[in-house]
């Protein structure tokens, strides 16, 4: 295989997108689809590291990806929080029966 | 990592033929191999000296039986092969797994573990050029590589399948989470002073002599940085003092109660390689690393690069007596009083010596 | 000054009649005194114009009053008074005969329950007939005609709780209207032409030669069915016999005197009007009137009956006189015979009164010892009427037979020799059956011994009018002065270029000498031949009616039935009305309903039809629309499943989809 | 097959496998070990691309922090409180669907846009560069992340807390 160029970073971080994507679209359980989020988050950081590394950009890349990790950190804490909430509330994580606003 | 690799290609050896990648992969693993064996070496080393130390603490005389009939080792006496044969024995002994427990996950735990402990070692400045990855953010790199401790932790406690294991893992899992962010916090004081991640850069800045150790710098602070982090680490190695989780009637071995065997040894063989991270951890941070202690005095003989390693070593193996000494002889912490002693006592402490040296740094 | 006095002869009848109508019953005696007071008033006044109108002796003496009574726009209708010789004569008949019938009613009407009402009745009539012959226009003639008409139904059905009475007053009514109707027809005719009512100004345009020819004899002809209903001439004489169901002396005052005659009075006022042709008709009716009403008189049995076939045949001679212009002849019978014909009905009435209201012939005989005064008058009155010479009646009917004789010679007509013939006959047939009512009532034994004896003669106040009008009957036969002062007016008279004096009145003087000698030897031979006949019948008793009229009896039927006149009706006039009226009925119901249901039916069933669209074609619209809402919002509804994951699939769904929408648009 | 592509290959695919693991395994805390190796492979990758602060902060923040913290969550979910462990998944088959489209329209766009790509220069030393912009330049978002650090542990917590009375 040729080598390792930009590409191949922009694919891997779209292959792992769609992972996280898939996981956050079919998981059942609130906290699995926690983690689909974690990973498209991860995904979009390969892409900013990517991009500042191949295209000099005073490693603006880096630190947003930084941010996102912070923030990151921050929505995982609540939203595992609000999880817990759910489960108080529902007796049971999934997602599929957390649908009282059906229509 | 890269001019090793560049030098065996142009050794003409019969590795030269590989490619780079070939070759970095050898390298990765005779790597990971040399240090696997020498910390399993200082392990059983450390166990030994424990044993004996907490023994004449005691005023007991600790494992004497077990020599062996060696010839030149015959007379040394003192149980000095007593590890060895703990180590038999675990190795002998059949691996139980509670028949609900996840097999894979039991598997992992310890190895997740004993991974991290040893992940940390490439980092530890052995001497000006012995050291693995000279890595630009070798202490971040330490600290990030031991919070996989965390999830090992976790993930033994949850594998053995018992309630009161779980627990002892969430309990230690809480408390190495706690105790990191003191440890952190008081590193930074170091880096602050420093200036750098880089080990080397922070030996060398303790260059010459005893006085220019950290630890004497900016009188108390530096000292109570000190101490903080001797006891965070501590705490994040669930030693002596803060060792609560297995002290429990209920919890035993904490979350280690299922296992037996070669996977105990692992979690045994990692609690002592934390340890001896520890020391060096410290002794590159605070007591100067490889740099001798006499500076210039004796001509700089000591200051040779030969004696780099054993410098450290010697101010690794105190600190691990410290530890040591502090295990037999401090009564265990309970719960609440752990908790409170990393929230309330060592993270304001921290603040306030960062602070103190930011602001004596500024005049 | 006269006007004045004519004025208040019109009025004061209509005073007494109000004051009568309303206070009668709490005036003493019931007011009887007041209605008769008044006549002898009025009675004196006429006297006094009539005294002072022949005083001047001129027979053009004419003084008319007249007042504008209605502005229509540009016309102008004028209502007045016009007296000349004919008013002051006619006056004078009315009125005497008038107050002698309320004097003789006072005594006849004893002890009636309405008794006041009576007299206000025949006040109202005088006030109307004076007013009748004292007005100088066509339409104030028109309006007392009908007022007569009116008080003639109330006095004829006065009994009115006896059917028949009731009956024969709405007949006489009706009849009149008939006739009425035709004249009205006239008057508007002549107005349309000549635009205005007053007699002069009329006369004038038709001498003019405005109103001519074809158009002027209609309008005659029209006029005279006014007189043919009003006279009971001979289409319409039916009523007459039947309204003598009226007490006697309204008979008397109405049937004999004053109302039928006005029927002559309006020809001979309007005489000008008539042409040639016009009068030819009003011959031949009167004569045919007259003929008829005595051949029927001949067999009736009851005295009111006789006596008022009597009056229809007298007054058939009066048309019939004027027809072939014995204008003079005519008028001057007209008064003699009010005075006979009103003595007879008077006499009758007595009779009647005595017989405790016994009217059959039958029952009746023998009366003369018993009311001698009755039988001397009504001998007097028979006498007369029959033509017996030296009597008025005589005079009066000799110089019609001239008049129609002399025409007769003039036109040489086949036409007029008939007329005169029937006439003469007739004048037998008078004389007959007068002398058999007198001997059926007077003479011969008593028929009804009851009744016979209880008769007794009538009271003062009813002998008294009989000797007056008897007194009249004999004395007014004389004198020329009716002949002269009574004047047979021509078209000059009253053309604009002045009064030329007809040269031709001495010409047929010569002419009417021989034509008066030879009627006057005719009349008296069938005069004296009639009464002789009836003699021989009814005084010697030699032949038996009985069995003429076993022998004669289909013509004795025929005659009794009245030629049948008013089966004729009956069949004709109003079964065609019921029939008429009967399809009107049945049109009415059935085309006019018909058309009004079907067009509700119809209506039912656009509305019907139309609520049926609204509601399924609208409505179902309506309903369509919502459930497809409905249905959008169902399915659209599926999509909102409440799961989050759902949501983000459709999202990225449609984020590829437009992506790739995107990339083949470009 | 150069050093540096062997490193990325192996840390790649390290992450794509132990990513679908997390997505296709049915037992939770495999999901969860699967995102520990996927972050660990993740940090590998961001040394590849040069940026060794980087990678620290995401083992200690990411592996340290927010793994601890799912796995804290599952377990004590499931444990105490009877969340059964297997997990099913929902719509997997249009989920696949239009996952792998979405994949085809990325690698479409990334092979077909040209990048505005320099040869990257060697990999030096982050770290100060970082600290460096992020007390000049980016010193207001750091705040901001540090107050909204502070809000989320404060909401967190009080969200969390087991009531009480």
């Amino acid at each position: 295989m040729m080598a390792v160029g930009l590409n191949h970073f922009l694919v891997l971080s779209a292959l792992l997108f769609v992972l996280g994507l898939l996981a956050v679209l079919t998981k059942k359980n609130a906290v699995t689809v926690l983690m689909g989020i974690e990973l498209i988050l991860n995904a979009a950081n390969i892409n900013f590291i990517a991009f500042s590394r191949y295209a000099d950009t005073d490693l603006d890349g880096q630190l947003f990806a930084l941010f996102v990790i912070i923030t990151a950190a921050a929505g995982a804490a609540v939203a595992l929080a609000i999880v817990l909430n759910i489960y108080k509330q529902m007796r049971s994580v999934n997602l599929d029966e957390a649908d009282t606003l059906a229509g | 990592m890269q001019e090793l690799i560049q030098a065996v290609q142009n050794s003409q050896t019969f590795l030269s033929g590989l490619s780079e990648a070939a070759l970095a992969i050898i390298f990765f693993v005779l790597f990971g191999l040399v240090f696997a064996t020498v910390a399993a070496v200082c392990a059983l080393v450390f166990v030994y000296l424990e044993r004996k130390i907490s023994a004449h603490m005691q005023d007991r005389l600790g494992p004497m039986e077990v020599n062996t009939g060696i010839p030149l080792l015959k007379n040394i006496g003192h149980g000095w092969a007593q590890t060895l044969a703990d180590a038999f024995k675990l190795l002998l002994k059949e691996d139980i797994v509670p028949n609900a427990a996840d097999r894979r996950l039991h598997l992992i735990a310890p190895f997740i573990l004993f991974c991290a402990v040893i992940a940390a070692f490439s980092v530890m400045p052995f001497g000006e050029k012995l050291v693995v990855s000279d890595m630009n953010i070798g202490v971040f790199f330490v600290l990030a590589i031991t919070s996989f401790s965390v999830i090992g932790v976790i993930l033994a406690g949850w594998a053995s399948n018992n309630k009161w294991s779980l627990l002892g893992g969430m309990r230690s899992a809480a408390q190495i989470v706690s105790y990191e962010i003191p440890s952190g916090l008081v590193v930074l004081v170091i880096v602050m002073q420093v200036g750098s991640l880089r080990f080397n850069d922070i030996v060398m800045a303790q260059a010459g002599g005893i006085l220019h150790w950290h630890i004497f710098q900016f009188f108390p602070l530096n000292l109570i940085a000190f101490i903080i982090s001797f006891l965070a680490t501590l705490a994040e190695a669930n030693r002596a003092p803060f060792d609560l989780p297995e002290a429990e009637s209920e919890l035993t071995a904490g979350f280690a109660t299922e296992y037996s065997g070669f996977k105990w040894a692992i979690f045994y063989l990692s609690e002592y390689a934390n340890m001896f991270l520890i020391g060096i951890f410290l002794s590159a941070l605070f007591l100067g690393g490889w740099t001798s202690p006499f500076g210039s005095l004796f001509g700089g003989f000591f200051d040779k690069p030969g004696w780099q390693p054993v410098w450290i070593i010697l101010k690794a193996v105190a600190i691990i007596f410290l530890q040591m000494w502090l295990r037999w002889t401090l009564p265990r912490l309970r719960v609440d009083q752990l908790m409170y002693t990393s929230w309330k006592v060592l993270t304001p402490f921290a603040f306030v010596t960062i602070f103190g040296v930011g602001l004596w740094m500024l005049f | 000054m006269i006007v004045d006095y004519v004025i208040w002869i019109v009025l004061l009848p209509l005073i007494s009649f109000a004051i009568q109508i309303f206070f009668g019953k709490r005036l003493p005696r019931q007011g009887d005194w007041l209605p008769t007071s008044v006549m002898f008033i009025d009675l004196l006044l006429s006297l006094i114009v009539a005294g002072k109108v022949f005083s001047a002796y001129d027979p053009e003496f004419r003084i008319t009053r007249s007042f504008e009574w209605v502005v229509l726009g540009t016309t102008t209708i004028k209502f007045g008074i016009l007296i000349d010789n004919l008013t002051a004569v006619m006056l004078f008949i009315v009125t005497l005969v008038s107050s002698l019938v309320h004097l003789f009613s006072i005594g006849y009407m004893h002890g009636d329950p309405r008794y006041s009402r009576y007299f206000a009745y025949l006040s109202l009539f005088s006030f109307s007939m004076l007013g009748l012959i004292s007005v100088d226009n066509f339409l104030g003639i028109y309006m007392f005609w009908e007022l007569v008409g009116v008080s003639s139904y109330l006095l004829i059905g006065f009994w009115f709780e006896k059917h028949s009475a009731s009956n024969a007053a709405k007949k006489a009514f009706l009849v009149n209207r008939v006739g009425d109707v035709g004249m009205f027809i006239g008057i508007l005719l002549i107005f349309a032409i000549t635009h205005t009512f007053n007699f002069s100004e009329v006369f004038g345009k038709i001498a003019a030669g405005e109103l001519s020819g074809a158009l002027l004899t209609t309008a005659g002809i029209l006029i005279f069915c006014g007189a043919v209903g009003k006279s009971a001439q001979f289409p319409l004489h039916v009523w007459l016999p039947d309204a003598m169901e009226g007490p006697t002396p309204v008979s008397a005052l109405i049937h004999a005197a004053t109302m039928v005659a006005a029927g002559v009075y309006l020809v001979g006022r309007t005489f000008v009007l008539y042409s040639e042709h016009a009068l030819l008709v009003i011959a031949g009716i009167g004569t045919i009137t007259a003929f008829i009403a005595a051949t029927i008189a001949v067999v009736q049995m009851d005295i009111k009956k006789v006596l008022a076939y009597s009056t229809i045949s007298q007054l058939g001679y009066m048309i019939a006189a004027l027809g072939v212009g014995g204008y003079n002849a005519g008028l001057f019978h007209l008064m003699t015979h009010a005075f006979f014909k009103a003595l007879l009905f008077l006499g009758a009435g007595s009779v009647i009164h005595a017989m405790h209201h016994e009217q059959d012939m039958r029952q009746m005989g023998g009366l003369r010892h018993k009311l001698p005064v009755t039988f001397a008058t009504f001998l007097i009155a028979t006498m007369a009427i029959s033509g017996v010479p030296g009597l008025a009646g005589f005079f009066s009917k000799d110089a019609i037979l001239a008049a129609s004789l002399e025409k007769a010679m003039e036109t040489g007509m086949l036409y007029h020799y008939t007329i005169f013939a029937i006439l003469i006959f007739t004048a037998g047939l008078t004389a007959f059956y007068m002398f058999r009512a007198l001997f059926l009532t007077f003479y011969g034994t008593p028929r009804n011994k009851e009744k016979f004896d209880h008769a007794h003669e009538s009271p003062g106040t009813m002998t008294i009018p009989l000797v007056a009008l008897a007194v009249f009957t004999v004395i007014g036969g004389y004198g020329k002065w009716f002949e002269e002062l009574v004047r047979k007016p021509n078209l000059q008279m009253f053309a604009e270029s002045g009064a030329v004096q007809d040269a031709t009145h001495a010409a047929t003087e010569a002419a009417a000498h021989g034509a008066h000698t030879i009627a006057m030897v005719l009349s008296i031979a069938f005069a004296f031949g009639g009464i002789a006949v009836a003699m021989l019948y009814y005084y010697w008793n030699k032949y038996s009616a009985e069995a003429v009229s076993k022998k004669f009896a289909g013509i004795y039927n025929f005659l009794w039935n009245k030629w049948y006149f008013d089966e004729l009706y009956q069949a004709t006039a109003v079964r065609g009305t019921l029939l008429l009226s009967k399809a009107m009925g049945w049109f009415d119901l059935n085309v006019i309903d018909g058309l009004v249901n079907n067009t509700a039916r119809l209506t039912t069933l656009i509305s019907f039809g139309s609520g049926t669209t609204d509601n399924r074609i609208v409505d179902g619209l309506v309903n369509w629309v919502a459930r497809i809402i409905g249905w959008f919002g169902a399915t659209l509804r599926e999509i909102q499943t409440g799961r989050v994951q759902a949501y983000i699939l459709m999202a990225l769904g449609a984020f590829i989809l437009l992506y790739v929408i995107q990339l083949a648009m470009v | 097959m150069s050093y540096f592509d062997l490193t990325f290959y192996v840390f790649a695919i390290g992450a794509v496998v132990s990513a679908g693991m997390m997505v296709f395994s049915r037992n939770l805390i495999y999901c969860a070990v699967g995102l520990l190796f996927a972050l660990a492979s993740i940090a590998g990758i961001y040394v590849l691309l040069g940026a060794d602060f980087l990678a620290a902060t995401q083992l200690l923040v990411y592996v340290g922090g927010i793994l601890a913290l799912l796995l804290f969550g599952i377990m004590l979910s499931v444990k105490f409180t009877g969340v059964e462990l297997r997990t099913g998944t929902l719509q997997m088959l249009p989920g696949l669907i239009i996952v792998a489209g979405l994949f085809l329209l990325l690698l479409r766009m990334i092979y077909r846009a040209e990048w505005a790509v320099q040869t990257p220069g060697d990999m030096l030393p982050t770290t100060t560069t970082i600290g460096k912009r992020i007390m000049t330049d980016l010193l207001i978002p750091f705040e901001i992340a540090s107050i909204l650090l502070l809000i989320a542990l404060i909401g967190a917590a009080y969200m969390a807390r087991r009531e009480r009375s």
